[in-house]
């Protein structure tokens, strides 16, 4: 796809803007693509990075990453007008409400972008949304206000500098009555929201991480288990998205 | 002109020289989402055990300078599984199908073997001695010229179909492993396995693989793959499969000039889900502008 | 922070751990038009055999993705030369030398060892049991357990420096070696020389070396060098130079990780002439950033 | 060095110009440069380029270079404004004549370039030249003109389809006096022109072609042997100019 602007977001969180054909009618929130790392020679494995946003109409998606190493430098030094190789819609995204009654969506740090197309489908379905955001400081934060078009939002900082200070779950002080919880972002994150929500009947479903080969399936690189450990399930491929009872957390 | 690419591994006959190696293709589901399996000279799908294993724990792969570490260990949904669902679903692609088995013991492989052979969904048997991920499993077998040549003599009581043997590359002479994989009775020797290999994460300090080491593939491995393909040649007779950092068709003839016979694609699957396919084409252009007319013409030029 | 970049190797003393590897750095005087030898942990010259040596025919480099084959075949000046003309010249160069000897027997070994350590030019001496290239040289020496702890048993007798054995990576258990060279005397290993490998031309269909097969060095096989360092460090206590695709300070201080106690950098001085200098910096700059007062602290960590 | 120009001299020719500090007074004609491909990951070798024009003053270099492989092909790719990092200058370059009188140039396909370099110097010192180039066909010519400004030309094609047909021995008919001889191209050139001259008092200089790594005479890779087989030459370091004399052709 051809690059249309690569901005900077904060001091590592890039957003890359792309243009072009894409199999945008299939995409789910919560999906990833697989991109291409200069020519795959030195670099041959693709990085998989969520679809943050994207627009079948303007035929353009959005990316954001986070700069942490050598194919995220890459990324970050695309200009427009060249073009990247990006494999995807992959895996499951975030299946829709089972239940009426507002959602709760939580993410950290890079897993707050696939949650903002989440945010931008459901708000256009009427869902009523409490979004809370983590970020390790100030600097950290991004999308605030657009996330703020769509719910009501709470920023969280680990170390107070804007929003609540603390962790994303301290935030959750007193229980909404959610019937749905998404949620992207550390492991760390995603398990104590699950301690937190233990005997409720919330609805939860993580979406997780694992360093990928294929990220279609083939190469069972990427799994983790299943609840009671009997089987595997591949992220990039059964999930990344998985309802918190299908999994080991 | 036209360009004939059918190869015969003795009596497995192939409508082209190029196969996905097993590991990197699952068991054809998810590439036959991009293209046709048909077009493929074979699939050869993910190492079968007798039991259902979830493999090694994670991280289980990691990128390196052209290539990558995998310590998978042998996740597969087992014997059984295999058999009802996964092997019914390949044999309607249209697709010669070859079957990677692994396993603990003679006998586990030797059970393995023979209910495949027994299936008749399969068309050949490539035997993995030499999965360096898994402590109970295929090294030993691998590198010990008496160990291997008595499990081959094993397998080949119970297997009805064409075997061949998946040499590991971790060894002093692999000749003379081949060597025993002949004298054992396989069909035909496919070659290379990864190179044991380990990365190590600055931040943590420790390696980026949960199981420590795992096994190096892609280009990386292409040279010592050529030569290792090159030295069996010179010394067995039998058709060779060859592999190890192919990603064009330049590579494949490469394989072919060094005396392999067919070759498998791995890793580059990952980079390109279309690689197999264009592999296929880059090698009849090429096979085409060099006036080549058939797979025969150039194999072993090199020997 | 300052930190301290110095080493002990037994009873070798270095101001850093980084050092050119043998036969990528001539005798120094190249890449002293670049900077000042005086940089440097020490430079390990070039192989030196007892009598000159052409080597192999040419062509005999070729570069492959991520790395290079050589099949140079030990040319050097011999014995004579290099005590008369190449290490007087770099013995003035305030860098302590490592001199890297091959032979044909093992009497070659021990009167070219026996010779430099008399001559006082030298700090250490390097043995290289595992060049690849020479078909009746190192190759025996260094795969065979038995063979190779003869040969450092005959030739510790004759020498009075501290005595490396460099390893080839072409055996099937490099921790085997390591035994073998450290029951015969050695104070130190050395790993890993190259891995063996070819490349084929496509227009000759011929393999694109002269001499056929080729040493395999490069980044390529840096998560094997690792890997194998790695292996030797859990089984042997003695000090290590590890190598093997070394081109930036985090490499290096990979392999410390994996228990090197000092690294050698090959053919990262063909891609970049101040490679060595620069991974000294960047060495020192990675540990003034994660607070590594010196290379001790992290020596070994990924065991 | 900053590319200035790329422009396609034959179908497969090209020259790119660079700007920016070298040490052009050490340049002498016959040396080259090692040129970094990429950044030098997945091609860690340099590849050997002759100097075929230096101007100190315009702080200019030109290479010309035929797109036979990846680095070629990486060459060709590179825009203005885009910087390449060039080693150099290496090696010894062509004497200068060690007797008066007139001079002969040989050049043969992408041996041609570096003799520009020398025909400009010697032609600036008001030396008598004849400058003979071999190339395979009418489209594989290139500088013609150029060198005509410097001395006499006399262009040889394979197929005849200009100039004289046939190899630049040939063109050598009437042996002029000729004191020094300079000469690049295939092997089977020099041999030819070394056959040709036999017996002669010419002196003659040969520009030897090798595959290289360090470039600097630190490897041994690039090595020839001298006259009489004992000894080695670095091609990178000693050459890749020798009198025909000192090595074995
Ligand atoms: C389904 C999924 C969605 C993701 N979405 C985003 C996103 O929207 N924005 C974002 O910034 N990051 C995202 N990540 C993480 C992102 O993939 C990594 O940060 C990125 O691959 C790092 O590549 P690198 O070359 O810069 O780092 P390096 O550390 O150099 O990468 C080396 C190798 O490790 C892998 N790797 C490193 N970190 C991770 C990680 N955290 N997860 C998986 N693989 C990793 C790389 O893919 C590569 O193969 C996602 C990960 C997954 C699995
Ligand atoms: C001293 C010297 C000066 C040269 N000057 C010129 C010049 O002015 N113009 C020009 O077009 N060519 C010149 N060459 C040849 C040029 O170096 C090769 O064509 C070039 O390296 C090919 O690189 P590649 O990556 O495109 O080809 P590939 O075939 O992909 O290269 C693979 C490897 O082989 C080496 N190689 C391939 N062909 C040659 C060759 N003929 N000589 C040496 N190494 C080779 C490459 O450097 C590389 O390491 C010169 C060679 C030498 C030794
Ligand atoms: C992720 C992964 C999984 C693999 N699993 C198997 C396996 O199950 N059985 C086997 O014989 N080889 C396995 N291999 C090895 C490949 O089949 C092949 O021999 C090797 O990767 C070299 O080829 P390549 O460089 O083209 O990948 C695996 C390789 C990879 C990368
Ligand atoms: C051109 C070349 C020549 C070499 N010559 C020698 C040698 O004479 N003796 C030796 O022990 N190793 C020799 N080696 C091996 C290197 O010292 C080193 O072990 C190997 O290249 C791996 O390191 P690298 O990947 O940093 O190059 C040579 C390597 C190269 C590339
Ligand atoms: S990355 Fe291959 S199965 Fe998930
Ligand atoms: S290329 Fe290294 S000596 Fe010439």
């Amino acid at each position: 796809m051809l690059v249309q602007g690569n901005r900077r977001l904060t001091s590592d969180i890039w957003v890359l803007d792309l243009v072009g054909e894409f199999p945008y009618d299939k995409v789910t929130p919560g999906q990833f693509v697989h991109v291409l790392i200069g020519d795959g020679t030195a670099h041959p494995l693709r990085r998989p990075i969520s679809i943050a946003s994207c627009d079948p109409v303007g035929k353009t998606l959005s990316l954001v990453y986070r700069v942490v190493g050598d194919g995220t430098k890459w990324m970050r030094e695309r200009r427009p007008g060249e073009t990247i190789d990006v494999l995807g819609p992959l895996g499951h995204g975030f299946p829709a409400p089972q239940r009426p009654g507002p959602v709760l969506i939580v993410g950290g740090g890079v897993g707050v972008p696939p949650l903002y197309q989440l945010a931008k489908v459901l708000h256009a379905q009427n869902v009523e949304l409490d979004i809370v955001l983590g970020f390790k400081d100030h600097g950290d934060v991004f999308w605030a206000d657009e996330f703020g078009k769509l719910g009501h939002v709470t920023i969280c900082t680990e170390d107070g500098s804007v929003g609540r200070p603390g962790f994303v779950t301290e935030a959750l002080g007193d229980d909404r009555d959610w019937a749905t919880l998404y949620s992207c972002g550390p492991r760390s994150m995603l398990k104590a929201l699950k301690t937190h929500f233990q005997g409720t009947d919330i609805q939860g479903y993580v979406s997780l991480e694992e360093r990928m080969a294929c990220g279609i399936g083939a190469c069972w690189g990427c799994t983790c288990e299943n609840a009671d450990q009997s089987e595997a399930r591949r992220i990039c491929k059964d999930g990344p998205v998985f309802s918190w009872e299908e999994i080991q957390l | 002109m036209s360009v004939d690419l059918r190869v015969n591994l003795g009596s497995l006959s192939l409508k082209n020289p190029v196969m996905p190696a097993s590991g990197c293709f699952g068991f054809g589901r998810e590439y036959s989402e991009y293209y046709s399996l048909s077009a493929l000279g074979a699939v050869v799908v993910k190492a079968t055990t007798l039991h259902p294993r979830l493999g090694n724990p994670t991280p289980r792969v990691s990128e390196v300078t052209s290539g990558m570490l995998n310590a998978i260990g042998l996740a597969n949904p087992g014997l059984e599984n295999v058999l009802s669902e996964e092997l019914p679903w390949l044999a309607r692609q249209d697709v010669p199908i070859i079957v990677n088995v692994a396993g603990d013991t003679m006998d586990d492989y030797c059970q393995v073997v023979d209910r495949i052979c027994q299936s008749g969904l399969a068309h050949a048997i490539e035997l993995n001695v030499s999965c360096p991920n898994v402590q109970l499993g295929g090294l030993a077998f691998g590198v010990e010229a008496a160990v291997l040549r008595n499990l081959v003599e094993a397998v080949r009581t119970v297997c009805t179909l064409p075997l061949f043997v998946k040499l590991s590359p971790n060894v002093t002479r692999i000749q003379d492993l081949a060597i025993a994989a002949a004298s054992g009775g396989a069909d035909g020797l496919s070659l290379i396995n990864t190179l044991i290999g380990m990365k190590i994460d600055l931040n943590t300090r420790r390696p980026v693989l949960a199981n420590r080491t795992g096994g190096l593939s892609g280009r990386a491995i292409k040279p010592v793959a050529v030569r290792m393909v090159h030295d069996v040649a010179k010394e067995v007779r039998l058709p060779i499969i060859g592999m190890g950092g192919i990603y064009t068709g330049h590579d494949a003839a490469e394989f072919v000039m060094a005396g392999a016979w067919a070759v498998e694609v791995g890793t580059a699957n990952f980079t390109d889900p279309y690689a197999c396919p264009r592999i296929i084409e880059e090698l009849r252009s090429f096979m085409e502008a060099e006036g080549i007319k058939n797979i025969e013409e150039i194999r072993g030029s090199a020997l």
